[in-house]
This record gives structure tokens, sequence and C-alpha cells, in this order.
């Protein structure tokens, strides 16, 4: 069985990079086998989380008893779920050709409850709290702040400024206006630059990873 | 700064023998034999005269947690004087509840140090007083009991009041400029390459007879840049079904699925094609992250789209599509809001719509004046951003260098505008 | 009615998921919300489901290209239904859960499935080196920009990078490459993703208006639109 | 001979290649390694066919990106092989770790959170080994947990490999007496605040089933305050963030963490407040602590293993700059 398991290891690593060369075979397989795994496992995750977990418990909960036998409170029935199961068969009616229309309804209320939700939460976590936590004094509190760090205040500042002009729709990026949307493209550039620069890292780590694993667990030449 | 937990020893061994061998032994022996003596956490219950002490803690106060549901209330206390890091006596605290009069029921048990709790599990209409023990090793002072509270509703947060203001007055301006387009002035909205691009990158798809590819993220329905993607699809598919050319959407989300075959069908219809639309335009491949870039990255080299939209959130695997799709040669037009993936799209995209562009991508292809308006409404929000930045920041800095007061002022009322709590 | 109704339940939903943040009476209906849309997930699982079925039956049935690894996919699937949902190959039974160890489902999930993901993933390495390799070219000023700053911040996470200016006295340790890569992490870096930030947050209020207001409804299979 | 049949036959190359090698393993050979004379030459070739391809592109032909993949796998995989002796010199923070563990007297108890999932095992494994085979050799108690679900699976693999050590193995050590893992617990930073007040009433049981009140390491065990000291394996949330916050702010837990690179730095803060008394960043972190605790893992060589894949990456950046000016000067600029 553990033998059995490290060629199948090794079998499925090599087939996904096997696609770095070009698209073949062997690439097809491990992708065939990873798409149906995969969808079946969500399925199944699914189907227990949330509709046996969260759905079904919740309407017809189970009756708990504690150790003498006795009915534990608090275990009442959720009925507000049942219009969740309502919503979720009315998308079913998709199947049937003729009254199929009556599915948009549990997307509409998808699409109002998100955009309803995100609408404030974005507002107040990506606006307020953005705005508020650039207002600092540039020399620090009491001028306690080294000079590299008031250059460091002053950056920060500017270039939040300027980036938001950059993103300005209603005016024409030109002259001075369009020379201060330049600087903001400038630091959004600095802003890819440094995320793509410190990412790099974590990736490799990834491979030496599965590397590892060739190399070490299946073949045994590095211990 | 953490400090090392200590523990109270006796300083001679000897010491420590005759106390176990002439107070402990019996007490654990006495524990076992009488079954029904111990308490919760197996400490024995020892005769008075060996009790240690611990003075019990003050000024307890239980009040109601302001904005809620009625669903907490906040107790605090200033901790037992015997409560110290070095020798204390104290080895924590029990928060005991009484609930209309009952009897008293142990809520929960604090490390030494704590001087307050919130208690969340309470409910309106009934009457909790409360009482805190301070413990020792073997014993317990309870404090006074606060007299009885019941947990109050409130119907508005005033806490978030400026939250809702700044929500309505952003919000309004949205509303005005959607209003102001409606009733035919002309607003004017600054070109974006990316959506410029739009046209000829399906154009180009056309000319060579290849497919184009629409990925829209890999999260589901209930994620903004979901809908942002799907509503830009709603414009492109118009776009492609005029053009007679063909387009393919893997996702990774059932509900996705369906409303992307809603989107697509509805563009055919209004284009005046609906014969043209199949349900296969839209497929479902795996929930599953990677094992759908799986499926996506093989469908890019046995397709060889001429045309690749990513649009909608992305995680780790935006480069390995954008770098496959590179590879056969795509023109590729990414959009995301998050921006740690952005970057990877800047790279191997040609080109990106950088985090607001995606959410007025939309607006801006449909060309209507009245969507135009909405991105002018979000103008105004920048500008308000701007001037806050800009002033907060002076008005802090000079009110913290030269002291004047209603500079400082200023800053005070701005932080209390932009505070979220 | 088909076109109406829609409109009317978003606009309401929008507005009630809006109003209850400043409601404390209404708190919970956030987790009610994504409840529901769980469960409406689960229904929707069904659709997805079957037309992965359904688009591989066909494959199979016509003889398409590659037919051959529809019965791969079909059978990887069928087999995790099966030992998920049916529990078959489950040594504690139908009654134990299906990820305990020694599970079938639990088994594909550790020797089939995480060796599948993690290699993807691990992907990310050559395609990281090979973006940089095509895009990391000092073309224009924004492009040469953006190339400073990821060489600055890759040296500087290296100890080749601390060996290169190691040289440089304390005092302007500044310029030293870790240093000046902890400062761009920290000023500019950070401006860059306020100012996004902030954008993306104006947005997400101006098309949500739009979706709530039913302004924007092509996604609802309107045809006016 | 025709493209098909050298795939063919590298793919049968690869396959009797992993036969004989795995043939090997079974029947008990050893390592294959590089000594240090054949590991410099193997760089030096590396390097000078990294030259050529510049004096390539420098002539006009530029490399497709295959041949950068191929780079990476060469740089990632080969320092495996090698042995190189990297001078480390131990960073203070990490230094802080191994200190607050030399201070602790024999049978004292420590808590490790495996927080993390197998991509980030690279990084964090070999922390987690180097810990525990310090913990063990110096009778220190370790009680693992997780919060990621995938958390005490790892840890499992750490202790089954660090047992395996002969200077471990001799000790005799007992599950349940001298290590016990208590697996995972859904919850994120709630699971650590309730263990702030019991740890019992969030796991009831071990991994392996076994009541807490039966298992003699813990069964006297209430909560952090009989915790002598606290580490925490992070690669994301809930991690070494909710730890300090929690554990270490509300119940006053000596708090020491490893972290994946990509993490550490937003960790500093924290370091410098004294609410973390140390830190392992990233598989340097790792090789610091290897080299500290005179454990013979992985880290090391995984270290050497990322600087050769940064190298290659920033020579590829380089070659790339080469190349787009050289076309520039001939085609003018256009782009």
């Amino acid at each position: 069985m553990e033998h059995f398991a490290l060629w199948l290891g090794g079998f499925l690593t090599l087939g996904i990079f096997s696609f770095l060369y070009k698209d073949n075979p062997w690439y097809k397989l491990t992708e065939a086998i990873y798409v149906g795994i995969s969808a079946g496992y969500f399925v199944v995750v699914y189907f227990w989380d949330n509709f046996y977990s969260k759905f079904w418990i919740g309407v017809f909960p189970h009756k708990r008893l504690n150790e003498a036998g006795e009915l534990i409170a608090g275990v009442e029935p959720d009925y507000w779920l049942i219009v969740g199961g309502v919503l979720g068969l009315l998308m079913l009616m998709r199947l049937l050709p003729k009254v199929g229309w009556i599915s948009r309804w549990p997307l509409a209320f998808i699409v109002g409850a998100t955009a309803g939700l995100w609408l404030i939460n974005y507002f107040a976590s990506f606006v307020m709290v953005q705005i508020q936590n650039t207002v600092t004094p540039l020399f620090g509190a009491d001028y306690s702040a080294s000079l590299f760090v008031i250059v460091g205040n002053i950056v920060v500042a500017v270039g939040t400024f300027t980036g938001l002009i950059y993103f300005f729709f209603s005016k024409e990026h030109r002259g001075a206006f369009g020379g201060a949307a330049r600087v903001g493209i400038f630091f959004l550039m600095i802003t890819f630059g440094a995320s793509f620069g410190y990412t790099v890292m974590s990736r490799m780590s990834l491979l030496i990873g599965r590397i590892d694993f060739l190399f070490g667990d299946w073949l045994g030449m590095i211990k | 700064m953490p400090s090392h937990p200590t523990t109270s020893r006796p300083s001679h061994p000897a010491m420590l023998l005759i106390l176990f061998t002439f107070f402990l032994l019996p007490c654990i022996v006495l524990a076992q034999t009488e079954v029904g003596q111990t308490n919760i956490e197996g400490t024995p219950i020892v005769p008075d005269s060996e009790q240690i002490v611990a003075a019990p803690v003050t000024s307890l106060i239980a009040a109601d947690h302001k904005y809620d549901d009625g669903e907490m209330i906040e107790l605090s206390w200033v901790p037992s004087i015997d409560d110290q890091l070095v020798d204390g006596k104290v080895i924590g605290y029990k928060v005991y509840r009484l609930e209309d009069d009952g009897e008293p029921q142990m809520i929960t048990e604090l490390a030494p140090g704590s001087n307050a709790y919130n208690d969340q599990s309470v409910e309106r209409g009934k009457l909790y007083s409360y009482f805190v023990s301070a413990l020792s090793s073997n014993a317990e002072t309870p404090s006074v009991r606060t007299a009885p509270i019941e947990p109050q509703r409130e119907w508005l947060n005033y806490e978030l009041l400026n939250v809702l203001i700044m929500a309505l007055v952003l919000g309004g301006a949205v509303i005005y400029f959607i209003e102001t387009a409606r009733r035919g002035k002309k607003l004017f909205v600054r070109k974006i390459a990316g959506l410029e691009a739009v046209d000829e990158a399906i154009g180009r798809a056309t000319e060579m007879g290849r497919p184009i590819l629409f990925i829209p993220g890999i999260l589901d329905m209930d994620d903004v840049q979901t809908l942002a993607a799907l509503t830009i699809l709603g414009r492109i598919a118009r776009i492609i079904a005029d053009y007679d050319t063909k387009i393919f959407m893997p996702v990774s989300r059932s509900l996705v699925m369906t409303a992307g075959r809603e989107t697509i069908k509805a563009s055919y219809q209004a284009a005046g094609r609906p014969d043209a639309y199949s349900d296969d335009m839209v497929t479902y491949i795996t929930d599953e992250q990677f094992g759908y870039v799986a499926a996506v990255d093989g469908i890019m080299v046995r397709e060889r789209p001429a045309t690749v939209f990513l649009l909608g959130a992305f995680f780790a695997e935006s480069l390995i599509l954008a770098e496959t799709g590179n590879s056969v040669g795509a023109i590729q037009i990414a959009g995301t809001a998050r921006p740690a993936q952005l970057p990877f799209f800047i790279a191997a995209c040609d080109f990106t719509l950088i985090g607001e562009e995606l959410f007025a991508a939309s607006a801006y292809l449909s060309g209507e004046p009245k969507q135009m308006g909405s991105l002018k409404g979000q103008d105004v929000g920048k500008a308000i951003a701007m001037a806050a930045i800009l002033i907060g920041i002076l008005t802090v800095t000079i009110g913290d260098s030269w002291d004047v007061e209603w500079i400082q002022n200023i800053t005070t009322g701005l932080t209390e505008i932009f505070s979220t709590k | 009615m088909k076109r109406q109704v829609p409109l009317i339940i978003t606009f309401l939903i929008g507005m009630i998921m809006i109003f209850s943040f400043f409601i404390p009476p209404l708190e919970g209906l956030e987790q009610t919300c994504s409840l529901f849309f769980d469960v409406i997930a689960v229904f929707a699982f069904f659709l997805g489901g079957g037309n992965l079925m359904r688009i591989h039956i066909n494959k199979l049935r016509r003889r398409k290209k590659d037919w051959g690894f529809s019965i791969v996919t079909l059978g990887g699937f069928i087999i995790m239904l099966a030992a998920g949902l049916l529990k078959i190959g489950n040594p504690g039974g139908i009654a134990a859960s299906p990820t305990t160890e020694g599970a079938l489902l639990q088994e594909i999930f550790t020797y089939v499935f995480l060796p599948l993901q993690s290699t993807m993933y691990a992907l990310l390495a050559f395609f990281v080196a090979s973006a940089s390799y095509r895009a990391f070219r000092a073309k224009n000023r924004e492009a040469t920009i953006l190339l400073i700053a990821a060489f600055v911040i890759l040296l500087g996470r290296t100890p080749f990078g601390m060996m290169l200016t190691a040289w440089i006295p304390e005092s302007f340790s500044v310029l030293q490459v870790p240093n000046m890569a902890i400062w761009i992490m920290n000023s500019p870096n950070l401006a860059g993703q306020r100012a996004i930030m902030i954008g993306i947050g104006l947005g997400v209020i101006s098309m949500s208006l739009r979706l709530i207001l039913g302004i924007e409804r092509t996604y609802l299979g309107d045809e006016s639109a | 001979m025709s493209t098909k049949a050298k795939e063919i036959l590298a793919l049968a190359m690869i396959f009797a290649f992993s036969l004989i090698f795995y043939i090997g393993k079974v029947l008990g050979w050893e390592a294959v390694r590089f000594s240090t004379t054949v590991s410099l030459i193997v760089i030096l070739l590396v390097a000078l066919s990294l030259l050529w391809i510049l004096i390539l592109t420098i002539r006009g032909r530029l490399v497709e990106r295959r041949i950068v993949f191929l780079y990476v796998g060469i740089a990632v995989a080969l320092p495996l092989f090698m042995t190189l002796s990297q001078k480390i010199t131990i960073s203070p923070e990490v230094e802080a770790v191994y200190n607050t563990l030399e201070e602790l007297p024999e049978g004292s108890k420590v808590l490790v959170s495996f927080d993390y999932d197998p991509p980030s095992a690279p990084e964090l494994q070999p922390m987690a080994e180097a810990f525990l085979y310090y913990c063990f050799e110096h009778d220190l108690k370790v009680i693992m947990m997780g919060l990621w679900p995938q958390g005490p699976m790892q840890a499992n693999l750490a202790i089954e490999k660090v047992l395996s050590d002969e200077k471990i193995k001799s000790k005799n050590l007992k599950y349940g007496e001298d290590y016990v893992n208590l697996g995972f617990q859904a919850g994120y930073e709630f699971v650590i605040q309730r263990m702030g007040s019991d740890f019992r009433s969030m796991f009831p049981t071990d991994y392996r089933g076994t009541p807490y009140e039966q298992i003699p390491l813990v069964k006297n065990v209430k909560n952090f305050s009989n915790i002598d000291y606290c580490f925490n394996l992070s690669s994301g949330f809930p991690g070494t963030r909710e730890w300090v916050q929690i554990a270490v702010d509300r119940y006053g837990v000596t708090l020491g963490a490893g972290n994946t690179a990509v993490q550490a730095p937003q960790m500093y803060p924290f370091m410098r407040a004294g609410q973390l008394v140390g830190l392992l960043g990233g598989m340097v972190g790792a090789a610091e602590f290897e080299f500290l605790t005179k454990w013979i893992g992985k880290g090391t060589k995984f270290m050497i293993s990322q600087s050769f894949a940064h190298v290659i990456v920033i020579a590829f950046i380089i070659i790339g700059n080469v190349a787009f000016f050289r076309s520039k000067r001939k085609t003018g600029l256009k782009r």
C-alpha cells in the first residue's frame, strides 16, 4: 500500500509538471483525475457541511439528551432556514423550461444581499479606515520621528493622494492634474513591483516541497 | 510584557514534604473517598482554618452594552488587591450570575489580572445580577452583588451615525449624478485603456476564427468582484453576439454558471440572435481552486483562444492562468480588486483593470449616460477622501507642532467623522 | 412578473442589508443571509454537478476527441460520491464521518488530491520566473519603476542582497538593500495599496448602488439592457 | 529521430531512473551526495551555461520560457544534493527563541500549535522538527494542537521524523506521558480564547480519541497558566497574530513563533513590543534554528535551494533586459 501511494504521488506530480513541457496525454490524464475527484469531494463536503449540518439539522434538530436522558432545552428548530430551502428549490426550477424564469428570484436575492452587504462593508473598511489611517502627523507625535520616518510619512501621504488622482474618471489626465496622476501611477507601479518581488520567495518554497517529495520521500535520494 | 507564570513555592523542600503529608494528602484521600465533595476543578474543599483567603474584587459594575439588540451586559471591576504577578494569592476569578433572582450560576472563569467580562448569553426581558469571586488556591471570596439589570435593545447604532451619514452623502452623490445624466446633461468620462481595447480584442478573435475565453474569478456569487465580472460579461457578450464570435466560459461555481448563462442568454436576445445562444457556452468544472486551474490551463492550450478575459476575484492562480494565456498568444484583459494579485496581471496581461476600474467597467462599456453618471458620483467620493487626507495631515501636523487649539479641533472632528470604532 | 419581481427583490434585500448595519436588532441578518446563500449553493450544485456529468457523458456517447479522459473524470466523480455520500469503503459504516482516518474518501484526499493540489500550486514557481523574465523589462518609465521596486525587494530578502551592501557603514544603513526593501514595503507600497483600496471601496459602492437601483440589470437576463 | 520518439525515450528514461532509485531506496542505499568539490563544479557549470545564454541573447537569440522553467527546476533540485556549508549568522530573533527554550527546566510543559497546511510545510516543517528535537532532547513535555485542519497531521509527520533519530529513540518517549497531540479544533481565534479558561472544553479528546482526563500529560493542565512556553507555527490566519492578541495579551503566555517568510515581517512589531519572545522567519529562520539545536534537518538545504532560485530569477530578469535593450537598439523605439 505504501509503495503504491508513493508511486501514485510521483506519477501525479510528474504528470502535472509535464504540462510545463507541453500539453500531453499524461497531463490530460492527471487533469481528468483532478477534476473528477475535486468536484466529487466538494459535492460531499457541501452536502454534509451545508445541507446536512446547517440546513437539515437546523430544521430538524437532533433530540439532544443529557446523561440522565432528559431533553436539553435550546435546540429549537430554526424554521427561517426553510426560506433558504425554498429559494434553493426555486433555483432548481431551471430544469423545467416552462417555469425556468423563476430561478431568477433566488439570483436576485443573492445579488441584492451581496451588493447591500459589501457596499457598506467595503465602505467602512476600505474607505473610512484607510482615510483615517492616512491622517498621521508627518513629523511623528511630538517631533519624535527620525528623518527616515518623516520621509516615509511624506511619501505615504503624497502617494495616497496622487494615487487617488490617477483613479479620477471625470477629468482628463492633462496639465498639472495629469502630472499628478502620473506620479500616482509611479506609486502604483512601485506597489506592484514590491508585491511581486515579495511573492517570488514564497512561491519558490512550494516547489522546493514538491521536489523534496520526488527525490526524498519517493526515490530516497535525499535524506 | 509577558511574564513567566510564577508559582509560589515553599522555599524549602522539607516544608513541601510536611505540607504534603499533613494537609494535602488527607485532603486528596478525603476528596477521593467522598464523592460529591469535590467541586468541578477537583480542588479539595478544606476546613476554613486552612484557607488562603484573597481580598474580594471591588467596584463591580454591570452595565448594558450600548447599541445592540439587548444581547450583552458589560461587567467591570477593580481586581482584588491580592492579585499580583509576584506572590499573588489570586489564581483567577469566577463570574456568577443570578437570573431573575434565581440561584447563582457560574458563567465563566477568568485568568488573574482580569478586570472585565462581557456576558453575551443574556436575553431581553430578564433581570440579571452578578457577583465575582476571587479564587485563591483553595478558597473563593465573593464580591458584593450588583443591582439587577435588564439588557436593553436600541434601534439605531448611534456610534455608527457618522458612517451612515457619510454613506448617505456618497450614495446621494452617485444617485444625483445618475439623475443629472438621465436628464440629458453630458458628463465627461476619461478613457480607460483596458476597456477601449475590448472591441479590438473581440474583433481580433473574430478575424482569427478563434474563441474568446471568459474567466469570472474563482469566488461565488457572494463576492462583489464576481458580480462586477458578470455585469461586464453582459456588455461583452452583447458585442460578441454582434460579431458572431464564439465565447466560452468555464466556471468554478454552480451559481456563477447559472448566472453566467442568464447573462449571456439575455445579451444574445438583446442582440436579436437568441438562436445563436447555447447553454454549452458556460460550463461548470469544479469548485476546487487548482483543479479548476488545471482544467482551464488545458482548455487554453487546446482551444487556443484569441482573447482571454480574466475578471473577478483571483488568488494564487492568477499568474498560472495569465502565463498560460500569454503562452498561447492570446490578448488578455484582466481585472481584479485583490491588490496582491494585480502585479501578476500587470506582468502577464496586455491590459489590466486596477481595482476601481473593474467596478466601473460595466458602466463605462454600456456608454449609457446614467451609468456614466454613477462614475462621476464615485469621483465625489475620491474628492472627499483627498480633501480629508490633505486637511487631516496638515492640521494634525501643524496642530501637533504649534499647539493651536482650533486646528487640533479640526483634526479631532475629522477623526470622528472617519472613525468606524 | 418575470421582469419586475427580481428587480424588486434585489432592491428590497439590498436596502435591508445596507441598513441592517446600523440597526442592532438586525445584526444577525448577515449570518442568516450567508446561511441562506450556503443552502441555495447546495441546491445549485445539482445544476453544476449535473452539468459536469452531462458534458462528459455527451463526450463519451459521441466519441468526441479525448473521450477516454471523460471516463476518468466521471469515474473519479462517482467514486468520490460513493465514498462520501453512500460512505462506501468507510470503516465506521454509514454512521461515521467520511473524513475519518482510513475512510476511502480520506485516503483519496490524502494520496490523490493533496499531491495534485500542491503540485499545481508549485507550478507558480516556474511561472513567476518566466513572468519576471518576460515582463520585467525597462520598456518605459513605469515598467522601469516596477522593475526596480521588484528587484530591490527580491534582493533584500536574500542573503545575497545582504552581502552585496554589507560594506555600507551603520550610519548609512538606510542604503543597505534589506533596509531599502523594508522601506519600500512600508512607505510607497503602503501608499499605493491605500489608494487602490479607497478606489475599490468607492467602486463597490457605485456598482452596488447601480445593481440595487436596478440600473444595472444584465445579470438578470433583462432583455432591454 | 522524430520528436515523438525522443519524447518516448525521455519518458522511458525517467521511468527507469525512478525504478532504479526506488529499488535502491527499498534496498537501503545511501542518499546521493555531491562532495563540496563536485558541488562547486556543478555551480560553476550552471553559471557558465547562464553566461552562455546571456551571450546568445546579446547575439540576438532569445531563449524560450521552457529554458527558464528548466533552470528553475535545476536551481531548486540540485542544492538538495549538495554539501555546502553556508556561513550561518544567527539573527537575534532566532536566538531569542532558543534562549527561552534553554531557560526552561526539565519537565516543563510546552504547547506547540501547528497552524499551517502542506503547502507551507517546506518552510515550517524543518522548524517544527528542530523544535521538537530540542524539546525531546532536553526532556520537555510537548503538547501539540492545531487551529488548521491539517496542522495535527503535520505534527505527526514531524514527531515521526524526530522519534526515528537514534538519540531520541534511546529515550523511549511515551505518547501521552512525554508528548501528546490534541488534534484540530475548528473555531479560529475563539479556540485560543476558550483555552484561556479550559483546555478540555476545546479538546475533550486527543486526536486518537482518548479522553482528555485520561491522558497523564495533560490531565492536570487546566489552562495556559499550566503551560510554561508556547510555540506557534503559522502561515496565515488564524496564526501568530491571534496567539499574540489572545494568549499573550489576555493570558500572559510566553510565546515564540515560526512564520513563513511572507508573513514574518508583519510580526516584527510584536517582537519589538515584547509580545513575542522570538521569531523564526522563513527558510533562513529554519536554517538558523537547525544550526542552534544541532538538528540535521532540511531547513539548511532548503534555504540554499531558495537562494539559488532567487539568483536564477534575478539572472533571468537581467537577461530579459539585455534582450530588450538589444532589440530596442535594432528596431528603434517601438513599444
